[in-house]
């Protein structure tokens, strides 16, 4: 007899359950990464942003998606109906996919495969089928432009992105991303103070493949409309921008467990350090006081309303990090709770210099962008994983200390990279003779 | 029983999509059916505890081979070749190939087991061979098929030269 | 249970699916994707055998195969687009002239 | 029979499209053809091998209809051509009708009109700049450039009523006597806007990929700005030095120091330091000119109706994007006969084929943003 014992301990209980929470999830959360966005966006723009939904545009998510659920879906006569309809699911399903092998926290995740971290770059390259066929159903110029620059930009640099992923591979030993963050627990040092040149490079190339600015090519509005998107509208054109909010995510989370010492708190090996154990609780009752007290400074009586119940879920979110403190420290609850804490701090902190970046410098153009990831960033990356390799090498063979190795292989590959980018400034293409 | 149902689940996926791919008019329609059947193949991969094979699959083939089709079909995508006949006739050579195949498989299941089982006689080794599949896979590679490795990098680069001197517009 | 000759007859059926494909399909594009599809058959077969095996030597040819196919695919895919921007066609029975 | 899907375009021998030849067309709904602007493009994968612009979206008739109006009740009409500088265009009508009449402007009403053409010339660049880095895909700078124009568009608001079309002007010298305080106002936006456009350069010129993306792009040569009549900025740039408040000076520009900008290459990164420079320059003919307002009448003795004598007159200023000319012709009675505007958008726009070819589908966008089209202005 099927007890609820039996299925909490059934062994596809748990990944289910997660699964069902990321699909619940997830689309609120990638609202609210979008109201984040447009805020900061304001806050570097010298305007406020969304103000008028809910308090500080608190609610503007859940407007926004009623409006656009709502809204009128358009098919275009000549488009190709099925494959129209299937790309922006192909799109979301890829990123959701890929965010299921993600460990959010030690044993917080869907499952924690052998090749892990090959999984998900696999996975969240599956989406460029949907931006791909999705461009060409869509029987637009514009469309089939943006779907081309987007295949031919996403290959390019996810060689280059995969190579920086070899150098952290190269630290960690393994493909598992668990045992990469553990990896990390026992060096004492993040990925990121190891091997920067490869968390830089990886950092860029995530960039581009999630057709962010500077690399926004395939959707550039002001070239292309809105490039593979122009003919979608409504709820598709919502699953469109949803995938690429996940992909944002999937890019962080994986750079957060390779370079980023994922769920480590800072400073993990440092017992002295321990009272930063005390950040997340204080974090949240600092966000609670703020808004209970913005809470009455508001205008109308439903705008306290929801004002007071975000103060609330601060609160409960702090008492949930307190508790989790009084555990005992080697509790897998406590390391589940404050694991998440650290690994979502460090992914929004990733995503927020993605907004960084995006509103402070212009478009790159298209053969410019090929040139950075052909010629600079696939060299490098080369040479840093024979540095890397190298480096190791010494460490195992020579005895050298980690630091120095290191310091060795970042030194060479930034020499290489002075070299490549000193070089004379070559015109990307000679414009052909007028009349040509 | 599980193994069972995941089996047919993806073997009838990926028969499916393999005769929708050979039997689509439009060809960006037959390269998503032959997406589906590879991906369900990664998936037969998975069963048979080929974790790494079933990523390449993903990474490789889906990810690289399959863009680079749709790609192609994309650029050189023709409204006239919709309408045209799209079968050759060479039907008979064909339906020989499908007989002497399906000889061949009426062999297997009837003389070939009792007869000589071959291989096929000895009983599966127990999955936890293989793993960890990677480690294995690596070891492997680099110590026994260190020369074909090589000799495959050497055909991928002749590969990437050739596809580059054809694609230039003017050679 | 699961025998190995599940995975063969598989590899059987999508084998003769590819070689259906490869002679009576006249699209060159997709006569090049029944024969990946041949390809990913004999994939199927080497992973199955290396399983039954207990040795990942099958799968290493497995990834040898892939990699012919990577290169299969690029120079196929490289002469059709060299060969449509000379003449405008992708069926394979018009591809009938050794010069133009 | 030809062939409907490829049309001819001017200069290009075959009018069959090639292999991986597709033709796009830009606009006239695009967000980045500053306004109605269509533009055909054959393209060769993202290659222009030819372009060709197709305007009058936005025609309304406006030298037609100055035949049926009488002098004043044209004047402001002049504001809905180039709108993003309304007094510029007023001030050439302006000077136009009074050339025909053979009046002049008091100094009190000259050297007030110089400083509103002027903030009217850095309200003019200021939305160019904010536009141009958004069609570049910088996000922020429109923003910023947003918030100083703002400044100016309120020292407009406080002085004539109106933001946009101004109507500042009359025929003659000033519609209005200027405010209490204008001249602070003036100062203060002068003051503050010399750091604003350290930081607008902060965030672009030196930036590589706003230099990536505009230099070497769109290159106009002296000989083929001078060919094709272009004037403005974009001639400048070519390193001409032409300029009407020097060559031909009007209004109180005589009375000011200021300096021609011009840039070596004639290209669009050449085009946007010229123009930086211009509002550095701007700035400074304000702040000579705040100094010293002189006192006096703001209004010539012109009659109730004007009744110019027979003739003709072409008077053309220095506005924003080039010389703005206009033609009037009077046959004596309360209605010109007939008005011929010689806008500088719809001249200048003749160099963006020349400009394109050659170049990606990106460029196309700079090209546009960096000639500073107006259609209101193209079309009239």
């Amino acid at each position: 007899m099927a007890t609820l014992e039996n299925i909490v301990h059934h062994p596809f209980f748990l990944p289910i359950l997660y699964g069902v929470v990321l699909v619940l999830v997830l689309p609120l959360l990638i609202g609210y990464l979008v109201l984040l966005e447009r805020k900061i966006m304001a806050d570097m723009q010298a305007r406020l942003g969304p103000m008028r939904v809910g308090p500080h545009g608190l609610l503007q998510p859940l407007a926004d998606g009623v409006k656009l659920m709502l809204k009128e879906d358009i098919t275009p006569t000549e488009a190709d109906r099925w494959i129209f309809w299937v790309a922006p699911i192909v799109t979301f399903t890829a990123g959701m996919t890929a965010l299921a092998a993600v460990p959010f926290g030690p044993g917080f995740q869907v499952a924690d495969l052998n090749v892990g971290l090959l999984f998900v770059v696999a996975v969240s390259a599956l989406g460029i089928f949907g931006i791909v066929l999705g461009g060409w159903a869509s029987n637009s110029h514009y469309s089939l432009l943006g779907a081309l620059r987007s295949a031919a930009q996403i290959v390019s640099y996810e060689v280059a992105g995969g190579m920086a992923l070899v150098s952290g591979l190269l630290l960690g030993g393994s493909l598992s991303l668990r045992r990469l963050v553990e990896a990390q627990h026992g060096e004492g040092a993040w990925f990121v103070f190891l091997a920067p040149v490869g968390f830089f490079i990886y950092f860029v190339a995530s960039v581009a493949e999630t057709n962010r600015a500077p690399f926004d090519l395939p959707e550039a509005e002001s070239e292309l409309v809105a490039g593979f998107m122009t003919e979608y509208s409504g709820f598709r054109w919502v699953i469109f921008m949803m995938a690429e909010t996940a992909n944002m995510i999937v890019v962080a989370s994986v750079a957060t467990v390779l370079f980023l010492g994922g769920w480590l708190r800072p400073f993990a090996s440092t017992r002295e350090l321990d009272f930063l154990d005390y950040l997340p609780p204080l974090l949240f009752l600092v966000l609670a006081a703020y808004c209970f007290w913005r809470t009455p400074k508001q205008p109308v009586g439903i705008q306290k309303g929801v004002m007071a119940l975000f103060a609330l879920i601060c609160l409960g979110l702090a008492g949930a990090e307190g508790w989790a403190l009084t555990l005992p420290a080697d509790s897998a609850l406590r390391a589940a709770i404050h694991g998440g804490f650290w690994f979502l701090l460090k992914v929004f902190l990733y995503l927020y210099s993605f907004y960084w970046i995006r509103f402070t410098f212009p478009r790159y153009r298209f053969d410019q962008l090929m040139r950075l990831g052909w010629q600079f960033l696939i060299p490098v990356a080369i040479v840093h994983v024979l540095a890397i390799g190298s480096a190791l090498l010494l460490r195992q063979r020579a005895g050298w200390g980690l630091w120095p190795a290191m310091g060795l292989a970042t030194l060479v590959t930034l020499l290489v990279a002075a070299w490549l980018a000193g070089g004379k400034e070559r015109p990307a293409y000679l414009p052909s003779e007028p009349g040509g | 029983m599980m193994d069972l149902v995941i089996f047919y689940v993806l073997a009838g996926i990926a028969v499916v999509g393999a005769v929708l791919t050979v039997t689509r008019r439009n060809a960006v329609h037959s390269a998503v059916f032959l997406i589906t059947a590879l991906m369900a193949t990664a998936g037969i991969f998975l069963q048979l505890r080929a974790e790494f094979l079933s990523v390449v699959q993903i990474i490789l083939y889906v990810g690289g081979i399959m863009v680079l089709f749709v790609f192609v079909v994309m650029l050189v995508n023709l409204d006239v070749a919709l309408r045209q006949v799209q079968f050759n006739r060479q039907k008979w050579v064909a339906g020989i190939v499908v007989l002497g195949l399906a000889a061949q498989i009426v062999f297997i299941l009837t003389i070939g087991r009792t007869q000589d089982p071959g291989v096929l006689g000895v009983p599966p080794t127990p999955a936890d061979q293989l793993s960890p599949n990677t480690e294995k896979i690596g070891m492997r590679l680099f110590e026994n098929y260190m020369l074909p490795f090589e000799i495959a990098s050497i055909l991928l680069l002749v590969a990437m030269i050739g596809a580059v001197i054809m694609g230039k517009r003017r050679i | 249970m699961l025998s190995t000759g599940h995975y063969v007859l598989l590899s059987l059926a999508l084998f003769t699916i590819g070689v259906i494909g490869v002679l009576t399909r006249r699209n060159v594009i997709i006569i090049l994707m029944s024969i990946e599809l041949i390809l990913n058959a004999v994939n199927i077969n080497l992973v199955a055998f290396s399983r039954h095996l207990g040795q990942v030597d099958g799968q290493i040819f497995a990834i040898f195969v892939i990699t012919a196919a990577a290169a299969e695919a690029a120079i196929g895919l490289g002469i059709i687009i060299a060969f449509f921007r000379n003449r405008p066609t992708v069926l394979a029975d018009e591809m009938d002239m050794l010069k133009w | 029979m030809a062939d409907t899907r490829t049309p001819s375009f001017p200069g290009v021998q075959t009018t069959i499209l090639g292999a991986d030849e597709i033709i796009l067309n830009m606009g006239p709904q695009h967000p980045s053809t500053h306004g109605v602007l269509r533009v055909k493009l054959r393209m060769d994968g993202e290659r222009i091998v030819a372009s060709e612009c197709i305007i009058g979206y936005l025609h309304r008739g406006v030298e037609k209809i100055a035949e049926h109006r009488s002098y004043q009740q044209f004047a402001p009409y002049v504001d809905r051509m180039d709108y993003v500088a309304a007094v510029s265009n007023g001030l050439g009508y302006c000077e136009a009708v009074e050339k025909l009449l053979g009046v002049e402007a008091p100094p009190r009403a000259s050297v007030v009109r110089t400083i509103l053409t002027e903030l009217q010339r850095i309200a003019s660049h200021l939305l160019w700049l904010g536009t141009h880095a958004l069609d570049i895909g910088a996000l922020t700078p429109v923003f910023y450039c947003f918030r100083e124009r703002e400044e100016i568009l309120k020292i407009f608001e406080k002085y004539c009523g109106a933001r946009l079309t101004t109507h500042a002007f009359r025929i003659g010298g000033l519609q209005y006597e200027t405010y209490d305080g204008f001249e602070h106002d003036v100062a203060r936006f002068c003051q503050d806007f010399a750091t604003k456009i350290d930081e607008y350069e902060r965030l672009l010129t030196e930036n590589r990929i706003w230099v990536g993306r505009t230099k070497g792009v769109g290159v106009l040569t002296a000989q083929d700005a001078i060919d094709l009549g272009v004037t403005g900025p974009v001639l400048r740039a070519s390193g001409v030095e032409w300029d009407i408040r020097k060559a031909f000076p009007y209004a109180a520009y005589d009375q000011y120091e200021f300096k021609i900008p011009t840039g070596p290459n004639g290209d669009t990164y050449d085009r946007y330091l010229v123009r930086m420079e211009e509002m550095r320059q701007s700035r400074h003919i304000c702040l000579q000119a705040i100094e010293n307002i002189p006192a006096g009448p703001i209004l010539a003795k012109v009659g109730k109706v004007l009744k110019p004598p027979p003739g003709e007159v072409y008077h053309s200023i220095e506005a924003p994007k080039g010389e703005l000319g206009y033609y009037v012709v009077s046959d004596g009675t309360i209605q010109p006969y007939r008005v011929r505007v010689r806008p500088p958008s719809f001249i200048n726009l003749q160099a963006f084929d020349r400009m394109v070819r050659g170049h990606l589908v990106a460029d196309v966008v700079a090209v546009i943003g960096t000639i500073d089209i107006v259609l209101g202005e193209v079309d009239r």
